[in-house]
């Protein structure tokens, strides 16, 4: 009846696990009767969770990485603390068993869960704005994909409480992720949940492209888009491009793991550097992915807070497509020592290193953006210029180990878990986090507080430094990661170094959420109009928070960094002198639970194939196919709102901007 | 001067943070071309990288709101020249990085045999769960968790993996390759100094992967050939059977050593692992990985 | 008179078509059946027959493939190099890009990678086929 | 409608790319067109695997020892003349004749039906024979990419279905129109696939 589910499934010995699974599901509940009690479920329903607002949409999206940022980095403290102890013959406190989950884990959510939804909201809260038009390509596709990442969040979760976790690595190499050697739920928990958020994920980069391709604000050509829309696209073709493949290969496992198939498997001849070579055809790009969407912002940022259009916009561009197609051809570097020959490890060396030269283009522009500029030193130029300088250091290691000889020596070693923690958190995290205190007031009309602002990018500078430069030394000394456990007591004092550096982080993270909370208590200090950082594109021409319909009046555009042109032109007063516009109706996307009823039904059959129980898969199949039949017989998803309406809006910001 | 400086301090903390067992103390001829090779290539990068970040710290700091010294050029937002030299810069340095991976890739190519007057030893290498089987084919004798080598002679290895796979690596002596079940794959190492060398799996495989460790002896050649000869006498040997019993699943296993191995043994251990499902042995495989 | 603004919808027909009576359309499907048909014979005929060089088979059968793939794209999808088209054929030329690079690259690298740690005994066993 | 045309005389933009929002019409089919090709990379992932595989036959059966070229002839008509049928269909989707409509979707059905059909006899002879997915990683490839595609021609039979379901119900609407565009984009998506799978699965392996 129940599959493989029964009592044994939660690990009750366990009192890690089960005071962490107490703590999350007594949160939760907590949240929920909070919610219930004081009322708030019709507005949540309402507002929230059927709504397909692509600003409400991506806020939500933001806040799901966030919560599980906190996940992610609770599983790193656990590592550093294991590892600070664990040296000379003693074993600290986590036994392999726990230990291999939890960094299976920390990888797996803190790139699909953390740093995807993280670059995924912001682009969804920015792009329409920035491209001056009203909504996404698709709005209801956009809460669908919301709901189904959060599907996958939730499967994950669940892992913790029942059953187990993937004890694999984030990658999930076979013959280990067989059913021969991994015959427990662990990784069918990761499999589903990345399937399942998978196509959310891929819906989106649909969405995206579409969305940069054909909706932009009259006027706006190619070369007018603002280098964030630039480097979105870019980020989109490679998740339209890439995701395809990781589901083709997580699907091949799962036939090998539910129907015998022989893809992988070490017997039928299966071959396991398939998988390997296709899970890294989607791997490397993957990463751009991560990282392409934050170049764009640096770009925003340096150029806003230098008070100066970005240097060189066209070879910006270029070197933004020269990534996104460059990041195809180099996946090999990821195993060199697979024994591939000679010929073919160099090839896709020097690919590799090539992509410096774009990212060395990018770098050197901002750098002449700050030149001749005036920088006024607020939280987000703070990140971006500690992304400089930590993220250039970062891909200098990457280069190094795009050596084949170098990285036959520093492959899967604490230096090549250095490099890319320095280049995700230098790049990746802080330039969302640049994006956070940047784009904030834009979404909620008031500023983030600053000096907790500067006291949490401090913490994460100096954390970051001190947590992760000790692993490069750790690499050399030849630790490899991974590791439960090392003889070695030389290596300790490092891993303690380490373990501190994680607790400064801490208190970096413990500054964000206090500076988002004094924020909200502050909020009428902090209040601001539409353009509070003296912005150069479309975004900050309409109020802060911008109306349901971003623009009363689809904005004109005749070049580049419009908006800034226009405030210029206009006398450095106002921002939309022309003083008779023409309001007509707006349509506005209706309001729709199916992304929600998907997510569901999508939980419920992620869950019953993970425990093998058929007829609730049968049933969720079911539920679904009628709840996308019932979507697609409505009738009409768009409510109008009369002219009226928005000519009101319009007057009223008009008149706080000018005050 | 202070350019020079900083990358030469560098270097020399990184040095002495890898004097321990590290890739940095180097007791082959690979791993010392891996390591000057490491050091090239991250010289040829610091030259770059190392003025664009006090370029940019620089910048940032002269050209703060606040100084008014500093011209504001609100135009200045293209610059034909600027824009060739910074595409150039970087196309450079790739160009001489570049060079160096694909000559390296070449010349440390782990197929590729160390040329050298003495003949190689040859080692076939099977990782277990969790434990190394060494077996060597010409002396007729194997042993666990413990490879033996005589110094200042190639050794010549052929790597396989009975189940999932491992990565073989002893960082002093170089390159690490992964080894896989049903393929073989081949490396070439040497040392030159005697010693003891710490040997590992770099690749992680389940439960007992932290202690998944070896020690490599490295003797004078007399030291070997009386080890060859001692090992020969003594200890049972490893025929197919006895391979079936060391194939079980543990951990952190003393070394031992088997004194006459089955002919064709290695590859008998390839090859079951392609062999048409054998559920039998299948089942058998995953009830011991959960038991434990 | 009218100018046409946007870009044409993947799928579409042009404007010229369009404007004739539907039995043009017809028309352009029953080209592209023809044609489809007549390459997806040659296809099989070439499979089946021992007339032609061995190993120059495989390469004409992807020939063929191709060619019958550019029927399909242009008689069932009126995918044209006009410029009202141009969007449609960027993204569909990334697409054809990257699954280039993605297969070519996948076989090459594991032909080499079989190739160098196949123990000889399977080597054999690879050349019987 | 089939084209949107500019009826703003007088100022003239310049190119596409200034015009503004694209309408509805040409938004859906447009994202609709990335979904394929995204489908398509999806697909060149398992010919990959196929092709990689392809001889692990494992000392089972092989690919021309199994492969029934006639059959494989009829499917492949089956699926050709279904798109021809599918073009007739949005031709008469275009000028809103709507027996015109249901007659091409009932022979779009019943050739994919056809297909279906042959499909899933070749499969179940293929695992009586002991030729089953679970017998060489030749024939996991095997059945993965073939299956897949039977699963996306089963996935667009249903949707056919609902279409005429909602051509019935809610007549030639601008939604109903664009999904039926979408609809016969992935149909003969599906051909172009079948195209490359029966020349390197069927055809290719065969001569080899
Ligand atoms: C956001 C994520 C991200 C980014 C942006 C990068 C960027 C790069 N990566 Fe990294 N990587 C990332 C994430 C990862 N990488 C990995 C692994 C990995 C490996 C495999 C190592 C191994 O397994 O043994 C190599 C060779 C690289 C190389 C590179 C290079 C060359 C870049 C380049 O893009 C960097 C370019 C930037 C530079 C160079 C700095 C600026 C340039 C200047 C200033 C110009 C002048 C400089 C030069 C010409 C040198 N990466 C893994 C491991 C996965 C695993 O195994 O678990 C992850 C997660
Ligand atoms: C915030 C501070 C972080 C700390 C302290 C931290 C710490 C760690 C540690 C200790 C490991 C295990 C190293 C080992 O294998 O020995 C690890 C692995 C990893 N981390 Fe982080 N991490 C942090 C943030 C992130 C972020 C933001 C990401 C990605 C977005 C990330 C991605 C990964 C990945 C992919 C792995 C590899 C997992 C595996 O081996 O399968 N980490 N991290
Ligand atoms: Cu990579």
């Amino acid at each position: 009846m129940l599959g493989k589910l029964d009592w044994s499934a939660i690990p009750f010995d366990q009192p890690i696990i089960m005071g962490a699974g107490a703590f999350m599901v007594l949160a939760i509940v907590g949240i929920l009767s909070w919610v219930t009690l004081k009322g708030y479920v019709p507005y949540l329903w309402r507002e929230w969770i059927t709504s397909v607002d692509h600003k409400r949409i991506g806020v939500m999206y933001f806040l799901l990485a966030l919560v599980m940022l906190l996940r992610g980095f609770s599983d790193a403290i656990m590592m550093r603390a294991q590892q600070a102890v664990a040296a000379g013959g003693a074993q600290g406190y986590l036994p392999p068993e726990h230990f291999d989950q939890v960094f299976s884990a920390h990888g797996t959510i803190m790139i699909f869960f953390v740093a995807m939804p993280f670059v995924i909201g912001l682009m969804n809260f920015v792009l329409p704005l920035q491209l001056g038009v009203r909504d996404v390509a698709f709005p209801t596709l956009n809460s669908v994909s919301f709901w189904l990442t959060a599907s996958g969040v939730l499967l994950i979760n669940i892992s913790l409480v029942v059953g187990e976790f993937a004890k694999t690595g984030w990658i999930a190499y076979p013959p280990l992720s067989e059913l021969q050697f991994s015959p427990g739920v662990g990784v069918d928990y990761y499999l589903w949940s990345l399937q399942i958020s998978g196509v959310g994920t891929l819906l989106t980069g649909i969405n995206f492209v579409t969305t940069i391709l054909k909706l932009r604000a009259p006027g706006m050509g190619y070369m007018r888009m603002p280098v964030f829309c630039w480097t979105s696209l870019a980020a989109n073709l490679l998740i339209v491009a890439a995701f395809p493949v990781l589901t083709a290969t997580l699907g091949m496992l799962l036939l090998d793991r539910y129907l015998g198939f022989h893809f992988f498997t070490v017997d039928g001849q299966g071959n396991a550097m398939m998988y390997v070579n296709l899970f890294w055809v989607w791997g490397h790009p993957e990463v751009y992915i991560l990282i392409l969407p934050p170049f764009g912002i640096f770009s925003e940022v340096v150029a806003t807070f230098s008070g100066k259009p970005l240097f060189g916009y066209r070879s910006m561009v270029a070197a933004t497509m020269a990534i996104c197609v460059l990041s195809f051809l180099v996946w090999l570097h990821h195993f060199f020592t697979m024994g591939a020959s000679a010929d073919v490890n160099g090839f896709f060396g020097v690919m590799t290193m090539i992509i410096a030269v774009p990212t060395g283009v990018k770098v050197f522009n901002w750098l002449f953006t700050m030149y001749g500029g005036r920088v006024r030193f607020e939280v987000p130029i703070l990140w971006s210029i500690g992304f400089m300088v930590t993220f250039v250091i970062g891909g200098m290691s990457g280069v190094l180990m795009a050596v084949p000889p170098a990285d036959f020596q520093l492959h899967n070693s604490l230096f090549l878990v250095a490099h890319f923690h320095n280049v995700i958190i230098g790049g990746v995290i802080f330039g969302v986090m640049a994006g956070y205190n940047y784009w904030f007031p834009k979404a909620f009309g008031f500023k983030l507080d600053e000096r907790w602002g500067r006291a949490s990018f401090w913490c994460w500078l100096i954390g970051f430094y001190v947590a992760f430069m000790p692993l490069y030394v750790l690499g050399l000394m030849g630790m490899t990661r991974r590791m439960q456990h090392y003889d070695n007591v030389a290596w300790q004092p490092w891993l303690v170094v380490a373990a501190i550096g994680t607790a400064i982080i801490l208190v970096g993270i413990v500054c964000q959420i206090v500076q988002l909370v004094v924020s909200i208590r502050d909020r009428d200090r902090l209040r601001v109009t539409g353009d509070p950082w003296n912005g150069r594109t479309l975004e900050w021409s309409t109020a802060s928070p911008p109306p349901a319909w971003n623009f009363a009046v689809l904005p004109q555009v005749a070049e580049r960094d419009s908006f800034w042109v226009a405030k210029h032109r206009a006398g450095a007063r106002q921002a939309q002198p022309e003083p008779a516009r023409q309001y007509e109706p707006i349509e506005v996307p209706k309001n729709s639970p199916v992304g929600v009823v998907n997510a569901f039904f999508a939980v419920v059959i992620g869950f019953a194939l993970i425990w093998h129980i058929w007829w609730m898969a049968g049933l969720g199949l079911i539920g679904t196919f009628l709840a996308i039949l019932v979507f697609a017989f409505r009738d009409g998803d768009e409510t109008e709102v009369p002219a009226e309406q928005v000519a009101e809006f319009d007057r009223l910001h008009e008149a706080r901007v000018a005050i | 001067m202070r350019l020079r400086l900083l990358p030469t301090t560098l270097i020399g903390l990184l040095i002495l943070a890898g004097c321990s067992e590290g890739v940095l103390s180097p007791q082959g001829p690979v791993a010392s071309a891996e390591r000057q090779i490491l050091f090239n290539s991250l010289g040829i990068m610091l030259a770059i990288v190392i003025p664009t970040i006090l370029a940019t710290l620089g910048v940032a700091f002269w050209f703060r709101s606040s100084n008014g010294r500093a011209r504001y050029r609100p135009d200045f937002e293209y610059s034909g020249r600027l824009e060739l030299l910074v595409w150039s810069i970087p196309a450079m340095t790739v160009l001489l990085v570049g060079g160096v991976a694909w000559v390296g890739a070449h010349d440390l190519d782990p197929r590729k045999p160390i040329a050298s007057a003495t003949d190689p030893v040859r080692v076939q290498v099977v990782s277990l769960d969790w434990k190394w089987l060494f077996i060597y084919p010409d002396q007729g004798i194997a042993s666990v968790n413990r490879l033996t080598i005589p110094v200042g002679t190639p050794v010549s290895f052929e790597l396989t993996s009975s189940g999932v796979m491992n990565s073989f690596f002893v960082p002093q002596l170089g390159s690490q390759i992964y080894t896989m079940a049903g393929m073989v794959t081949r490396l070439h190492l040497q040392a030159d100094h005697a010693g003891r060398y710490r040997g590992l799996s770099a690749q992680y495989s389940g439960e007992g992967f932290a202690d998944m460790q070896f020690a490599v002896d490295a003797v004078p050649a007399a030291a070997f050939s009386q080890w060859v000869s001692a090992t020969h006498d003594a200890g049972p040997m490893l025929d197919a059977h006895a391979y079936a019993d060391l194939a079980k699943p543990s951990e952190a296993i003393a070394p031992f050593t088997y004194g006459d191995v089955a002919p064709g043994l290695f590859s008998h251990v390839q090859s079951t692992a392609v062999q048409p499902n054998d559920p039998a042995r299948l089942t058998d495989l995953a009830s011991k990985r959960t038991d434990k | 008179m009218t100018e046409a603004r946007f870009d044409r919808a993947p799928g579409d027909q042009s404007i010229a078509t369009k404007q004739q009576a539907a039995s043009s359309g017809i028309l352009v499907y029953s080209i592209g059946l023809l044609l489809a048909a007549i390459l997806t014979a040659i296809s099989f005929w070439v499979a089946n027959t021992t007339l032609l060089w061995g190993p120059g088979v495989a390469l004409g059968l992807a020939v063929l493939a191709i060619a019958q793939m550019g029927v399909h794209l242009v008689f069932f999808l009126h995918i044209t190099t006009g410029p009202d088209n141009t969007n449609n054929v960027l993204a569909l030329a990334f697409g054809v890009l990257i699954v280039l690079l993605v297969v070519a690259g996948s076989l090459v690298i594991m032909a080499n990678l079989n190739g160098s740690m196949m123990p000889a005994d399977m080597m054999d066993m690879q050349m019987h086929y | 409608m089939n084209i949107t045309v500019a009826v703003e005389s007088g100022e003239a933009l310049p190119s596409a790319s200034e015009a503004g929002p694209a309408p509805k019409r040409i938004v859906v089919a447009y994202g609709f067109w990335i979904f394929l090709l995204s489908d398509i990379v999806m697909f060149s992932a398992l010919f990959a695997a196929y092709a990689v595989l392809q001889h692990a036959s494992a000392g089972g059966p092989t690919g021309a020892q199994l492969f029934n070229q006639s059959r494989v002839a009829i499917e492949t008509a089956c699926l050709l003349a279904s798109s021809y049928t599918c073009g007739l269909m949005s031709l008469a989707v275009n000028s809103r004749r709507r027996f015109a409509t249901y007659l091409g979707a009932l022979l779009t059905f019943v050739l994919g039906v056809a297909f279906l059909s042959l499909e899933i006899r070749e499969f179940a002879d293929m695992i009586a024979q002991g030729a089953g997915p679970q017998r060489s990683a030749f024939l996991s490839a095997f059945f993965a990419l073939v299956g897949c595609h039977g699963l996306h021609v089963t996935a667009g039979l249903v949707w056919l279905v609902v279409m005429m379901g909602q051509v019935a119900s809610k007549g030639f609407r601008p939604a109903v129109q664009r999904r039926l565009q979408c609809f016969s984009l992935f149909w003969h998506a599906l051909d172009i696939v079948w195209v490359g799978l029966f020349t390197v699965v069927y055809l290719m392996g065969v001569t080899q």
